[in-house]
């Protein structure tokens, strides 16, 4: 897979289709793989990777990178492609300045699943079959790929690609998946049992900004909380109500567009499960106003934009039950 | 669910009104000297779907106990679409508020046209009822914001 | 030096929690955080907390003045927080390291913060040598011995016992009022688990990281390198780094609208931040390669050009780990020290 | 620095004997910013008005803030009294301390508290307001009539009698509407046409009237004052100036089998036609689906023999782009499909029909010559059994709930007509209600059933059956409570009525709303009927619900003085509070423009100096002040606060927020 990528990549250079190729990049540990804009073959030789690390999603960096001179060519796992169509229909990507490589994936490892196994001091990490060989300080181990993958590739929504202009790999399907059962575990609880839940994990944000800056959905020029106009900038959460207040209008302005790419929650360093607030209004969005998935159709309007005559009145919130 | 035993309790409630239909219906629960109680302040926008989020939870930083919306009902609306977006806004919104294990009661929409006078009112009354059993507001509280 | 059973760490951290707070590292959702000390609390084994422990005399969020306005009338009052005596234990080398250089900035360079010099007084730290050191340690490279770390009492767990060596008089108080649980001892397990530690420490994969193309006689090179544009562009100028670091100590003054009036108070920032130290004229850095590039020099160049030749990096590998796009110090030093990575 | 006025009105004893109003003056005095405060028995009266002109000028205020009655009720006068002491008039802010405090309490306490916290949710508000100039937009004066009825040509004479110009756009090859096909009129039994049909020949002789038949609205685009409009103009394979309206070709075309619209397919036309022998304008026709020589281009009689040379075989629909000030609305209805009403047999026998087609059966111009004869078999009826509210008031979902209106008095006009024609004949009527609420309406239906003793029976008609020839009809008589067996020669449908087809995608192109009946909303139910709420658009006629002819002809006059009072005026006033977006916050995502009901927004790509210096092309979004309405959709719609409205901004508004609740 690595290697026909680099060899199109090198071909798509050399025949000036593109002259950038958007992709990963090796890192110190074989987890710490960082996204890069390639120039030349000499760096896609050296440097470029895909493997079961490249967990991050390449598609926000097009809304700078579609805007400079020539044309960039970006690889696109299937989750992420809906974030670039979900970014095109908003007019934040020139599309004509992209050439999208479709790439298959069966999943990413997230490193802090290995941690929490116990293996620490990781030196390296080989593939084996459908199972990781990890080296580290303290020895070696191993681990059933499943064992480590990422949340959100065990519950993957879709392994079919929304856009793209070439594939390598094999295109998949819509896959059914179990995403929302630890939303609806939650929407099971008492409120103050959710309350409880929540202000445990929104409580040890840092406002760090890390989820909003990787989000493909928060591509605002200027964010809310930034705008010292908007009434409600902020830069830490001096009181637990402005941790709420970010994440509650941080879900709210992308809901409808979120794709649930999950990036929010792989990046947050302080591990809070911010894709259950997205998943929510997801979640609420397909059971209200019937099924969306946020890029996956160009012409269909979003759920926040659009509205039916006999929608249900907010009252319904009082109706549901399994939280009294 | 925690319910307020204390009798002197007196809630904040901020009712945003549409200026067409609600401000007008609540004008003419005046006119009709229909009471309810005093606790109630509104604030007149254009429109319902002139109602951000953000000026709900400001509300609750602020010290708010409950915060209604009263529109046009659906299909009366002055700009003709406006309700639509804000009961889809709204319905989405308590609900994430709910999920965080907000208590919903103390967030409502209510669709009162300029002729519901005395709908108004009973809905006010209802909601201050509601909102007064709840208690104070903790848990979207800004502590800052508290008289000490 | 002192001894006792580790079985009997809860009795120590009880008799300290007597006489004042009493925060450890302790296990959590998102990996080891320091917790106050309540009965069933139980110390993390993990290498190092998620967040540093700056937070104890750097908060992220400390209120500075509050202005009561009442009618036309205002009142400017105090608004600092009381400050009372408290404890840190746990505290690994590379965090001890960066006390120090919170200290130039905040203390031993004038003005002194006093908010700072408040909580600073007020603490009383307990230094943990490290057990499991990972691979994003890299400490040694800055000089920091991670196997015997200063602090007012030191601390060295070795199996079933844990040591103790008081370091300054508020160290010794403190052993003495837990001196029933403690017995004295001589120094030789010390010593040689300090060597067991070193020893590990010597086999870590960025331990002989090199900065020695990196400093104020290369200032200009270093600026001006081809190097910032290549590694920059895949920052999302968040402020993740910034605020697991235990070294970065730059603020924003921020206000904030009672219902009763004004409350000035002051919070982290972060470099990469677009609104970092914008003024009425603008920013004075432009672009996220500028700002980017300002951390780095920051932490590798300015600092120890006017701190003695000491870096503002400490080496304890938080920003490696949590990065949201891996892009990190040691990264930033290799391309910079000519040395690609493997 | 700000210096605001307070002014608390008592309202007599209205707001003063529930609110201390000189409490709350003196409260309200000390707070930041308020630099005057006073009382006045009636703040709206002349002397209390110079009040507030005078503290403006004399204190030299930067706002102002009243605590009266309901700004709903004076804000207007205020926003006056301000602008003409030279204050920006929407400086002002008004605290509702009557509707909405002091009528609604009883403890005097409680109401001052109230009436206190109000007027510090003004003042938080007065502060950020500003100053706003309402905006201007030229008109031009040229009106657009869609639908060439009753409707459309009342609406377009009286305008154009006021001398600006008018366009109809009517689909049909002729202008007229239904009102050509009806025999009568009621409740005065004076001939359709020949009250019609002289206005139709004024709109054609009109300077100011310009006639598009055989035309479509095609795209609207633009606001009030300022509409271009593209019109299908529809090939009708003659040419319109050349043809005489000789009629020549309608009788020699060979294609003989094209079942009449005119008539309602009771009869058959040519493949080339004039709709009916007055119809404006006088011009043939092509049915191109008919017609030989276009779908086979054997034949070209219609050529041969038009002495004028008028016929043209290769026209093609050809698009009219045009600019309009105003646009009416006057697309009339039709009768409702009857395919859910299978117990009438509509469609089972020719003997069941419908109003309108009787209509033509009673026509001296329709298919019969005006002699009544049953379609079968071209006898006289001698039994006819009226239906009322086929599809009327029907909430079963086969009909329509609401009430046809025209019904009850058309089926006792054709029920009077066929007892004074045919004194032989029996005539039933089956009715839920009889509604005559019209001037000579009810003296009419009287006279129908003592005069000319029509049987009206309360009750519905359950089936109709044909059987040998005649019409089983089976039905119950609620009054006198049994079943009735009528065997009838025909049966006569009231099918209720329903707004055109192409109104609905019309309201669409004109951002128009709708009833879920497909009825066109009014800007207000009874102080506003003949408008839309969309600036600019107007309603004529039963495209806003079910009208007889006085009744359109009204309407339709009504709407031409509205039409008359915008195109009047050489510049729009503005609303000034308006949406309007900061480009360098907006993002160009188009949520915005998605949920704009007006059309308001639309993006451009601009050029942006970047915070580094650099330049850059960004697509934002741009806000038309002329057609905002400033409702605020789009202002929550934006995700990255760009989109702000000038006088409710998010600012003021937290403000009040924070007033409120501290």
């Amino acid at each position: 897979m690595q290697e026909a990528m680099k060899a199109r990549a090198k071909e798509l250079l050399a025949d000036g289709s593109v002259n950038r190729v958007a992709g990963w990049k090796i890192g110190e540990f074989s987890y710490d793989i960082t996204p890069a804009i390639f120039e030349t073959a000499e760096e896609i030789d050296r440097d470029f990777v895909y493997d079961d690390f490249c967990g991050a999603n390449l598609s926000k960096y097009l809304i700078s990178q579609s805007r400079k001179e020539g044309k960039i060519l970006v690889f696109l796992k299937p989750c992420d492609s809906y974030s670039f169509a979900q970014l095109l229909k908003e007019h934040r990507i020139i599309r004509e300045n992209v050439y999208i490589i479709g790439i298959e994936c069966y999943g990413k490892a997230d490193i802090n699943k290995i941690r929490e196994k116990g293996i620490d001091g990781v030196l390296g990490i080989k593939e084996s079959g459908s199972s990781f060989v990890i080296d580290s300080i303290y020895g070696e181990a191993t681990v059933p790929k499943m064992d480590v993958y990422a949340e959100r590739c065990l519950v993957c929504k879709s392994k079919k690609h929304a856009v793209y202009d070439e594939l390598i790999g094999e295109e998949g399907d819509v896959v059914p998946s179990s995403r929302f059962d630890k939303v609806a575990e939650l929407e099971a609880m008492t409120p103050d049992e959710r309350f409880e839940f929540w202000r445990g994990e929104l409580s040890r944000c840092i406002r760090c900004n890390a989820c909003r800056n990787v989000c493909p959905a928060c591509s605002c020029e200027n964010c809310v909380f930034d705008n010292p106009n908007s009434g409600i900038a902020n830069k830490a959460a001096a009181d637990s109500f402005e941790e709420n207040m970010f994440h509650i209008i941080r879900a709210f302005h992308v809901a409808g567009r979120c794709t649930d790419c999950g990036e929010c929650s792989r990046v947050c360093p302080q591990n809070i499960p911010l894709h259950l607030l997205n998943r929510k209004f997801i979640k609420d969005i397909n059971e209200f106003y019937g099924e969306y998935q946020a890029g996956e159709n160009p012409d269909e309007k979003a759920p926040l934009t659009n509205f039916t005559f006999d929608d249900c009145e907010p009252s319904i919130v009082y109706k549901r039950g399994g939280n009294q | 669910m925690q319910v307020n035993d204390n009798k002197d309790f007196q809630p904040t409630i901020v009712a945003f009104c549409c200026n067409w239909c609600s401000y007008a219906g609540a004008d003419l629960s005046g006119t009709n000297r229909l009471q309810y109680p005093a606790n109630v302040k509104i604030i007149r926008i254009p429109c319902s779907c002139r109602l951000n989020p953000i000026f709900i939870l400001r509300a609750f930083q602020r010290g708010a106990d409950g915060v209604i919306l009263c529109g046009c009902h659906p299909g009366d609306c002055h700009y003709t679409t406006g309700n639509y977006y804000a009961r889809r806004r709204m319905s989405l919104l308590f609900s994430m508020l709910d999920y965080l294990g907000i208590e919903k009661e103390r967030t409502r929409v209510e669709w009162v046209s300029a002729a519901e006078g005395a709908k108004f009112a009973a809905t006010m009354n209802e909601f201050v009822d509601a909102v007064t059993k709840l208690g104070r507001n903790h848990r979207l509280e800004d502590l800052r914001c508290k008289k000490q | 030096m002192k001894k006792m059973q580790a079985a009997n760490l809860n009795d120590f951290f009880r008799a300290a929690a007597a006489a004042e707070t009493v925060y450890l590292p302790v296990d959590s959702a998102d990996g080891a955080r320091f917790m106050k000390y309540e009965d069933g609390v139980t110390l993390s084994m993990a290498c190092n907390t998620t967040r540093s422990a700056k937070d104890f005399f750097f908060p992220q969020v400390e209120n500075l003045v509050d202005f009561k306005v009442d009618g036309k009338k205002i009142e400017v009052i105090d608004g600092r927080e009381e400050v009372e005596d408290f404890v840190i234990f746990g505290v690994r080398a590379c965090d001890l390291a960066s006390f120090e250089i919170l200290d130039r900035v905040y203390l031993n360079t004038p003005p002194v913060d006093s908010y700072y010099k408040n909580r600073r007084e007020h603490g009383t730290v307990i230094t943990l040598a490290c057990g499991r050191p990972q691979e994003t340690c890299f400490c040694k490279v800055f000089g920091i011995d991670a196997a015997d770390p200063a602090g007012d009492v030191t601390c060295w767990m070795l199996g079933d016992d844990i040591y103790f060596r008081a370091n300054t008089e508020k160290g010794e108080k403190l052993i003495a009022a837990c001196g029933s649980l403690l017995t004295d001892v001589d120094e030789a397990p010390v010593e040689n688990a300090k060597t067991a530690i070193r020893a590990m420490v010597d086999k870590l994969p960025i331990k002989d990281l090199k900065l020695d193309k990196i400093s104020e006689r290369h200032l200009l090179e270093n600026f001006n390198s081809s190097v910032w544009k290549d590694l920059y562009e895949s920052c999302i100028g968040c402020g993740t780094c910034t605020f697991v670091c235990p070294t970065c100590q730059c603020f924003d003054v921020r206000e904030f609208k009672t219902n009763e009036g004004v409350k000035r108070f002051r919070c982290w920032d972060s470099c990469m931040y677009s609104d970092f130290t914008k003024m009425a004229a603008g920013n004075n850095r432009l672009s996220q390669l500028e700002r980017f590039r300002q951390r780095f020099m920051h932490k590798l160049v300015y600092f120890p050009a006017n701190n003695d030749g000491v870096y503002s990096c400490v080496g304890c590998g938080r920003c490696l780990k949590s990065c949201p796009i891996s892009m990190n110090i040691v990264k930033v030093a290799k391309a910079l020290g000519g040395e690609a990575n493997e | 620095m700000q210096r605001i006025g307070v002014f608390v009105c008592w309202c007599g004893s209205n707001i003063a004997a529930t609110v201390d109003v000189n409490a709350v003056t003196e409260t309200l005095a000390k707070e930041p910013g308020v630099v005057y405060a006073t009382n006045y028995q009636y703040m709206c009266s002349e002397s209390g008005q110079n009040l507030i002109k005078d503290a403006i000028r004399d204190q030299k205020l930067t706002g102002v803030v009243i605590c009266s009655c309901s700004p709903r009720m004076h804000e207007a006068t205020f926003r006056k009294a301000a602008a003409s002491a030279g204050l920006n008039p929407y400086l002002v802010e008004i605290a509702n301390i009557r509707e909405q405090c002091s009528w609604i309490h009883k403890n005097k306490e409680e109401a001052t508290e109230k009436a206190i916290i109000l007027g510090r949710t003004a003042i938080a508000k007065v502060q950020l307001n500003a100053p706003l100039i309402a905006g201007e937009s030229p008109v031009v004066k040229r009106a657009l009539v869609i639908g060439g009825g009753i409707a459309g040509i009342q609406t377009a004479l009286d305008i154009a009698e006021a001398g600006f110009e008018v366009d109809i756009v009517e689909k049909k090859p002729t202008v007229g509407g239904k009102m050509t096909q009806i025999d009568k009129t009621f409740p005065t039994l004076d001939c359709s046409a020949c009250i019609l049909t002289p206005k139709m020949v004024e709109v054609a002789q009109n300077d100011n009237i310009k006639i598009y038949s055989y035309s479509e609205v095609e795209a609207v685009k633009g606001f009030v004052g300022n509409f271009t409009v593209s019109i299908r103009k529809k090939a009708r394979y003659v040419k319109e100036d050349i043809c005489t309206g000789c009629g020549l070709c309608t009788e020699k075309c060979p294609q003989k089998n094209v079942p009449n619209e005119f008539n309602l397919g009771l009869d058959t036309r040519r493949a080339i036609y004039i709709p009916f022998a007055q119809a404006v304008p006088k011009v043939a026709t092509i049915d191109p689906n008919y017609c030989t020589k276009l779908n086979t281009g054997k034949c070209g009689v219609c050529e041969k023999i038009c002495t004028a040379g008028a016929i043209d075989y290769t026209q093609k629909d050809e698009i009219v782009e045009q600019q309009y000030g105003a646009i009416v609305v006057a697309t009339g209805y039709n009768p409702i499909k009857l395919d859910n009403f299978e117990e009438y047999a509509y469609s089972q026998s020719p003997d069941v029909v419908t109003s309108l087609e009787f209509e033509r059966l009673m026509n001296a111009a329709g298919p019969t010559g005006g002699v009544l004869l049953r379609p079968s078999d071209k006898t006289h009826p001698h039994t006819i059994v009226f239906v009322q509210c086929v599809g009327s008031r029907d909430v079963s979902g086969c009909g329509k709930p609401y009430c046809s209106k025209i019904c009850c008095m058309y089926t006792a006009k054709h029920a009077m007509l066929c007892r004074e024609k045919y004194p032989d004949t029996e005539v039933y009527v089956f009715y839920i209600d009889v509604r005559t609420p019209g001037k000579n309406f009810d003296e009419f239906y009287r006279r129908a059933v003592e005069e000319y003793n029509v049987h009206y029976i309360k009750g519905m008609v359950g089936k109709v059956a044909p059987s040998g020839g005649k019409l089983k009809v089976q039905a119950s008589d609620l009054l006198n409570n049994e079943q009735l067996h009528i065997d009838a020669d025909m049966v006569v449908l009231a099918a209720a009525i329903e707004p055109d087809k192409s109104a609905r995608p019309l309201a669409t192109m004109l951002t128009a709303s709708m009833d879920t009946n497909d009825f066109f909303t009014e800007a207000h139910p009874k102080l506003r009927p003949v408008e839309s709420p969309t600036a600019g658009i107007y309603l004529s006629g039963c495209c806003q619900g079910p009208k007889d002819i006085p009744e359109t002809v009204s309407q339709a006059s009504a709407c031409a003085a509205k039409v008359i009072g915008l195109l009047a005026k050489d510049k729009l006033t503005c609303n000034p509070c308006v949406a309007h977006s900061d480009e360098l916050m907006c993002n160009g995502c188009s949520s915005c423009a998605n949920v704009c009901p007006y059309g308001a927004i639309t993006y451009v790509e601009k050029e942006f100096r970047q915070p580094d210096r650099t330049m850059l092309v960004r697509r934002v979004a741009s806000v038309n002040p002329a057609v905002c309405q400033g409702c605020g959709a789009c202002t929550v719609a934006c995700p990255s606060g760009a989109m702000d409205l000038f006088g409710f901004s998010n600012k003021q508004i937290m403000a009040e927020v924070d007033a409120i609740c501290k």
